[in-house]
């Protein structure tokens, strides 16, 4: 039933642009709404929120502003961390500063801010193309890093650098319990992706995918590559810097320069490799398989009977050697990664029982 | 004055260091096409493995042969089980694969040996000398000196033997290359081993200089500028990288650092490379491939 | 099909200035000449082919017409503006569009946002607009979907509307890029061997869509083509390279008969 | 294909979920639990590895007697990796508990996670201890009432180098015209002195440089360089990791004499000095204990656990060292709250909320250390609503190429100068949080 498509032809163009083409789609995305706000908050316990939808959520969110320069721009970058940072530290200082801002607005100041600095740092795409690109993204890591860590005007002088989260008050409603922040965070991350999926799907999209597929056909027909690379840049950054804000106060409640450090940006770029590049529902997938792994895997050990021909801390380092080879596994055999598994599976059930 | 030439040379001389891990990665670019960014971590492992069996009471020498037969057969894993199935693939999705596979042997190393710091001696004393008002360090200049050597090997390998010859056919043109018949698998094993003996040479070093431990994968990252800037085909390139990396970053951090604040090392050669790559986008010694549509 | 188009002969002799003029082009690589000294005109709604063995500067020739390189020497002039130098994107406001010798489809990316995406230039709205989906974005979309199905019907790729360009056919990924091209309604199109690697039945029917390109919407066509029986039939003008230089210019009649075009191209080299 | 699919989704589910479930704590069981979020692998693993090794040797040590009052001892670890949301996941899988124990008391041994579970612990009335770092004002306990930076904070840290600076030289007054340059890790951790150092040398005249070392500080050139160049009196090192050896190596290639480096908290372990071979011999640091094992609390932890196999030293040579040591004061101090607490709530398993007070009235006296063999290893301290550091004394010890040599007695900070500035900063973190602090006279 689920799964029945026959006579829902779409009549018309507008009928063909709407979110959902299919009224199932629109029913499974009615239920996953209704989970996710009112179901996991009755249900969900703290660990839950904590430990594991919060980072999910915003892990998601971060690898959607990768994918839309990466997956999408074919622009590859290894600092979306510090664009995280730019958006964390300027929401604590919009908060900070002007003390009469709402919430809402400092957090989405902070994207701004956050996408600024990623302008300034995609500028040399004008120039430089493919992997060297890797060199302006790890400038940008490495110095707003220290930037942050240097100065600590940007922490409000403390002394170790370390921002915490101001009182997550919005319209009077106080979201610092498990539940409060995780609805905030979904509330938001909700949002972007509905934007996001939008503007993969409007003509800035195809720009950006006609600039990662074939950037000299895409100048010919009169795309104007460095601002299509530029908004590219901007928009990852904007999300990227929500991100980051959700990370810090959402999430963690407190952060340092070091908390986006290369590793965090290497895991966002993983989150959207095995995810799937240019795909939204790739970002989930990737991020759920990257929060979800390490705690399955760290269970499992622990289900082991301790003993001592096997040193159980070092058994953790499994857990690097199957991440790496699950990206070589994954850029072999499945290159646009798991939301294509997905959508292999859906096909599949789409026609069952037959076998095709 | 004199202070500034020493910073000048010292830095010199560390940027030797950061050439020895650009010269694996230049090896393996013109071979193969790989960026591979799991050079690091190759250090590393080579670095562990070797300290680790000296610890066992196994010979300098022994150490060395041992480590170097490990290497080859990690070449001949990569071969197989990453650039055979991704042959043909983007230069993006490869150099991610190499990201992946830094992870796999990161992780292999510390669960092979474990993550001690382990310290690792040459027998190089490091007491300082003054030559004309300037302090040198005797084991830097030792450094320049292996690398120098290696250099030397290099390219009499490259050079002089039939396996280097094949392999800089297959730098110039691929194609060509196989259709006189030099078999590509073969080739990437070869220059895949090569470059962990240089990772060994540079572990070696590296590890005598900070101690050997997980850290030293992290000079992957000051390798990177050192290609840009130097070219990621040419080796004389990687020298000079490594040279002007090494003294503009150690100049900036005493000169530039006073000013806007110290820690900036970590930053400066990327924003110096980006600042040679918008000037000359194929580095110094590197050749500009002309795009054809 | 109704897109507006005139209704004309082509083989009609006219007397207006040609829309393209090319004056002693030359182009180098690193000191290498590709182009030495090359001027030709094209006539407006007519389709013009270059021929020459493989090196000649037929596809050099091309990128400079629109942009892709910038010659060293010479003056292009376009409705007659004269240009040292043009940008791609600058070319395709002028309304030249091309395609590509080895395709260059957007291979990510469906038959129908590849057509869609050659009607960049043909859009007024912002991002903003388009990302939210207000103001004049919505419009748009409608009236360029409108046009691109259209295209779709008229070059046969029905079928394939919403397949992904990289798992298509040979020929039909030839076909869907030079929708692509026409997608921007342009005025100048220029081909890069449409027909390379088709059988003769394939190139039968490319040279039927490239025939009634010309008609129904009145396009200038220049085209690079190696199989010279195609050439002939297809189009009224010819130009000859060897070695970056022109060695003959003139109708396939007149061409037939240059002895020197016999002797560099017909003769001993096929 | 299908139902294979179907099993094997299943499976996965039902794999999920039973993993997934967090333990909840059940009445009827006879054990305190001490949740461990450890680490054993990534770059700092040669802390954790010691660090809680002694920890979990000495509590095995307790249940070996008995446990605190019949009361058995028990504990699970999560590998954090120092990742600060990995040791977030940690905490919140195992405050609630383990098979009915209730959780006694956190200790991540990391700053930064440290900071990103304090106000979750304060939320959920756990413990929070963070011997020897952490923040420092959550000394002040009246704002941090679940915060514990035992024995040492960072700014005592310093003050301790300097007081012993000043013992060298003859006197606080003669500290007026020296040079003395902090090499500090480019950290949060590493930063957090600065204002400190730069205080006592306006008060004391004394000349301070701070100087930077990027993470990881693989290569110090330009910073020993300047050194050379400023030519101190002392180089304070607080590093961490790496930092330290090179810093030793990079000191002997540009000539410093070694034996004026003070290693701080942080770099005071056989593992920061043993790397870098010859060039450490001579290097000082501060210390809260000893390494070795003269002591009759390790002899004992020997005879129990080391002897009979069970230790959790991966590498049963590292018994005594620094790291190890440390483990092994945590773990008392840990017990030993329990034990008071007991005293008071009665002899069986507590909550973080009880073991709370033990901590906040933790009274390790002369008798006390002699009781639990740990004369010269630990330092006598005593802890109060307002005062959660409680000791704020180091000893000094010098490498001698294979091991730590304690050269000196108990340096004391000067906590009465720091307390202000402590204060000021608690007040503003209440302000900022919206927390009204205790009124720590209304305490008992």
């Amino acid at each position: 039933m689920l799964f029945t498509e026959a006579g829902q032809l779409a009549t018309s163009y507008k009928a063909e642009q709407k979110l959902f083409r299919l009224r199932q789609d629109y029913v499974a995305f009615g239920i996953l709404l209704f989970l996710a706000f009112v179901a996991l908050p009755y249900w969900g316990s703290d660990y839950w929120f904590n430990a594991i939808l919060i980072p999910f959520l915003v892990l998601s969110l971060a690898g959607l502003g990768l994918n839309l320069l990466t997956g999408y721009a074919g622009q590859l970058s290894l600092g979306s961390a510090a664009f995280m940072a730019v958006g964390a530290f300027a929401t604590y200082n919009l908060e900070l500063r002007i003390p009469d801002l709402p919430l809402l607005f400092s957090i989405l100041g902070g994207g701004l801010f956050a996408a600024a600095s990623s302008v300034i740092f995609g500028l040399p795409s004008a120039r430089i193309k493919g992997f060297y690109l890797i060199v302006s993204t790890l400038a940008a890591q490495f110095f707003i890093q220290w930037l942050f860590t240097k100065f600590s005007w940007f922490s409000n002088g403390s002394t170790s650098g370390v921002i915490t989260a101001p009182p997550l008050v919005m319209a009077g409603y106080d979201f610092s319990t498990p539940v409060g922040r995780y609805l905030l965070t979904l509330s938001i991350v909700a949002s972007l992706f509905l934007i996001a999926r939008n503007l993969v799907r409007s003509e800035l999209g195809r720009h950006w995918m006609a600039v990662r597929d074939r950037d000299t056909a895409a100048a010919v027909m009169g795309i104007p590559i460095l601002k299509t690379k530029l908004l590219a840049f901007g928009m990852s950054g904007f999300i990227l810097g929500i991100a980051g804000a959700l990370w810090a106060f959402t999430y963690l409640g407190t952060v340092e320069p070091h908390g986006f450090d290369l590793t965090r940006s290497f895991q966002i770029l993983f989150i959207i490799i095995i995810g799937g590049m240019g795909s939204l529902l790739g970002n989930f997938l990737g991020a759920a398989f990257i929060v979800l792994l390490p705690i399955l895997l760290s269970q499992l050990i622990g289900l082991l009977p301790a003993n001592h021909w096997v040193d159980i801390g070092q058994l953790e380092n499994a857990q690097k050697i199957i991440f790496g080879g699950l990206i070589i596994f994954f850029l072999i055999k499945e290159p646009d990664g798991l939301a294509r598994l997905w959508q292999r599976c859906r096909e599949r059930a789409r026609i069952w029982p037959l076998r095709y | 004055m004199n202070f500034f030439f020493e910073v000048l040379v010292g830095g010199l001389l560390a940027g030797v260091m950061y050439s020895l891990v650009a010269i694996g990665f230049v090896l393996i670019y013109k071979a193969s096409g790989v960026f591979n960014f799991a050079q690091g971590a190759m250090v590393l492992f080579a670095a562990l493995t070797f300290v680790s069996l000296l610890e066992r009471g196994v010979p300098f020498w022994l150490c060395f042969l041992m480590t170097l037969a490990v290497m080859i057969v990690l070449a001949l894993g990569i071969e197989r089980w990453v650039l055979a199935p991704l042959a043909n693939r983007s230069p993006i999705t490869l150099f991610m694969a190499t990201l992946g596979l830094s992870y796999v042997i990161e992780g292999l190393a510390q669960l092979l040996w474990g993550a001690q710091v382990h310290g690792l001696e040459l027998g190089i004393k490091d007491e300082p000398f003054i030559i004309g008002g300037i302090f040198l360090s005797q084991f830097d200049l030792f450094a320049a000196g292996i690398a120098l050597s290696l250099v030397i090997i290099l390219s009499i390998f490259f050079n002089k033997t039939q396996i280097g010859l094949s392999l800089r056919a297959v730098a110039d043109d691929t194609l060509a290359a196989l259709a006189v018949g030099i078999r590509l698998p073969k080739v990437w094993v070869i220059v895949w081993s090569v470059a962990g003996f240089v990772g060994l040479v540079a572990g070696l070093l590296w590890g005598a200089r900070v101690g050997v431990q997980f850290s030293l994968s992290l000079i992957v990252l000051k390798a990177l500028p050192v290609l840009i800037i130097g070219g990621f085909t040419s080796i004389e390139g990687a020298i000079v990288g490594g040279l002007i990396v090494g003294a503009s970053e150690k100049l900036a951090e005493v000169y530039l650092g006073s000013v806007i604040g110290g820690g900036i090392e970590n930053w400066f050669p990327y924003v110096l490379a980006l600042g040679f790559l918008l000037i000359r986008p194929a580095g110094l010694f590197g050749e500009q491939a002309i795009e054809r549509v | 099909m109704d897109l507006g188009s005139t209704e004309l002969t082509s083989t009609a002799h006219t007397l207006l200035p040609p829309l393209l003029k090319l004056e002693n082009i030359s182009l180098a690589f690193k000191g290498v000449k590709a182009i030495t000294d090359i001027s030709f005109e094209v006539q407006a709604k007519r389709i013009t082919a270059l021929i020459g063995p493989n090196g000649a500067g037929k596809s050099s020739l091309l990128n400079v017409i629109n942009g892709v390189y910038q010659p060293q020497a010479g003056t292009i002039t376009f409705k007659q503006i004269p240009h040292k130098q043009m940008t791609p994107r600058y070319a395709a406001q002028q309304g030249i569009a091309r395609t590509f010798q080895n395709i260059a489809l957007f291979k990510g990316m469906s038959v129908l946002d590849n057509l869609l995406t050659g009607r960049t230039l043909k859009r007024h709205s912002t991002w903003l607009e388009q990302a939210f989906r207000v103001g004049r974005a919505p419009r748009e979309d409608r009236s360029n979907r409108e046009y691109v199905e259209q295209l779709i019907d008229f070059l046969d790729l029905t079928a394939w509307r919403k397949t992904l360009v990289g798992t298509l056919p040979y020929g039909i990924q030839k076909r869907v890029e030079l929708g692509r091209a026409l997608a921007a309604e342009p005025t100048l199109l220029l081909l890069d061997e449409p027909m390379a690697g088709m059988n003769a039945q394939e190139k039968q029917e490319m040279s039927e869509f490239i025939r009634a390109i010309n008609r129904e919407f009145g396009t200038t066509i220049v085209l690079i083509e190696h199989d010279l029986s195609v050439v002939m039939s297809l189009s009224n003008h010819l130009v000859v390279l060897d070695y970056g230089k022109k060695i003959g210019d003139g109708s396939p009649e007149e061409v037939r008969h240059n002895p020197e075009v016999i002797a560099a191209y017909l003769g001993t080299r096929h | 294909m299908q139902q294979r699919f179907k099993t094997l989704s299943a499976l996965a589910a039902a794999v999920i979920s039973s993993t997934l479930t967090v333990n909840t704590a059940q009445a009827g069981s006879n054990e305190q639990y001490f949740p461990l979020q450890s680490y054993r692998i990534g770059p700092y693993a040669a802390g954790g590895t010691g660090f809680f090794g002694g920890f979990i040797d000495y509590l095995q040590n307790v249940n070996a007697k008995g446990g605190v009052n019949g009361v058995k001892l028990t504990w699970s670890e999560c590998e954090t990796e120092y990742i600060v949301e990995k040791g977030v996941e940690c905490y919140e899988r195992l405050k609630t508990g383990l098979n009915g124990a209730p959780a006694a008391a956190t200790n991540p041994l990391s700053v930064g996670i440290a900071y990103a579970t304090l106000e979750r612990s304060t939320n959920d009335k756990l413990p929070l201890i963070t011997i020897n770092h952490g923040r420092t004002d959550s000394t002040d306990g009246s704002v941090f009432p679940y915060v514990f930076p035992l024995q040492l904070n960072p700014y005592s840290e310093v003050s301790a180098i300097i007081n012993y600076i000043a013992q060298q030289a003859g006197g606080l007054d003669k500290l007026k015209g020296k040079k003395i340059v902090t090499l500090y890790h480019g950290s949060p951790y590493g930063q957090e002195t600065n204002p400190i150092i730069d205080l006592l040398a306006k008060k004391y005249g004394f000349e301070s440089t701070t100087i930077e070392v990027p993470h990881p500080g693989n290569e110090q050139q330009s910073q020993w360089l300047n050194i050379r160049r400023i030519q101190p009196d002392w180089v304070i090192l607080r590093g961490w990791g790496v930092m330290n050896p090179v810093a030793l190596k990079t000191a002997q290639k540009t000539g410093f004499p070694v034996d004026h480096i003070i290693g701080n908290i942080w770099s005071n372990s056989e593992e920061d000095a043993a790397p870098a071979g010859d060039a450490a011999k001579g290097f000082i640091s501060i210390t809260t204990h000893p390494s070795g094992t003269a002591f009759p609390v390790l002899q004992e932890i020997k005879k129990t656990v080391v002897d009979a196999g069970t230790t959790n030293l991966s590498d049963p040579k590292r018994f005594g060292t620094v790291y190890y040591n440390l483990g092994v004061v945590n773990g008392i101090l840990n017990v030993e709250a329990v034990r008071l607490a007991q005293e008071k709530f009665g002899k069986t398993p507590l909550t973080g909320e009880q073991v709370q007070w033990g901590f906040e009235h933790l009274n390790i006296d002369d008798a006390r250390l002699k009781d639990l063999g740990a004369e010269g290893l630990l330092q006598k301290l005593k802890l109060s609503c307002s005062d959660h550091e409680g000791g704020g004394a180091v000893r000094f010890q010098q490498w001698d190429g294979t091991q730590w040599k304690v050269i000196s007695d108990w340096v004391q900070a000067d906590r009465a100068l720091l307390r202000p500035i402590i204060e000021e900063s608690a007040q503003k973190y209440a302000k900022e949080k919206g927390i009204t602090p205790r009124d720590c006279s209304k305490e008992l």
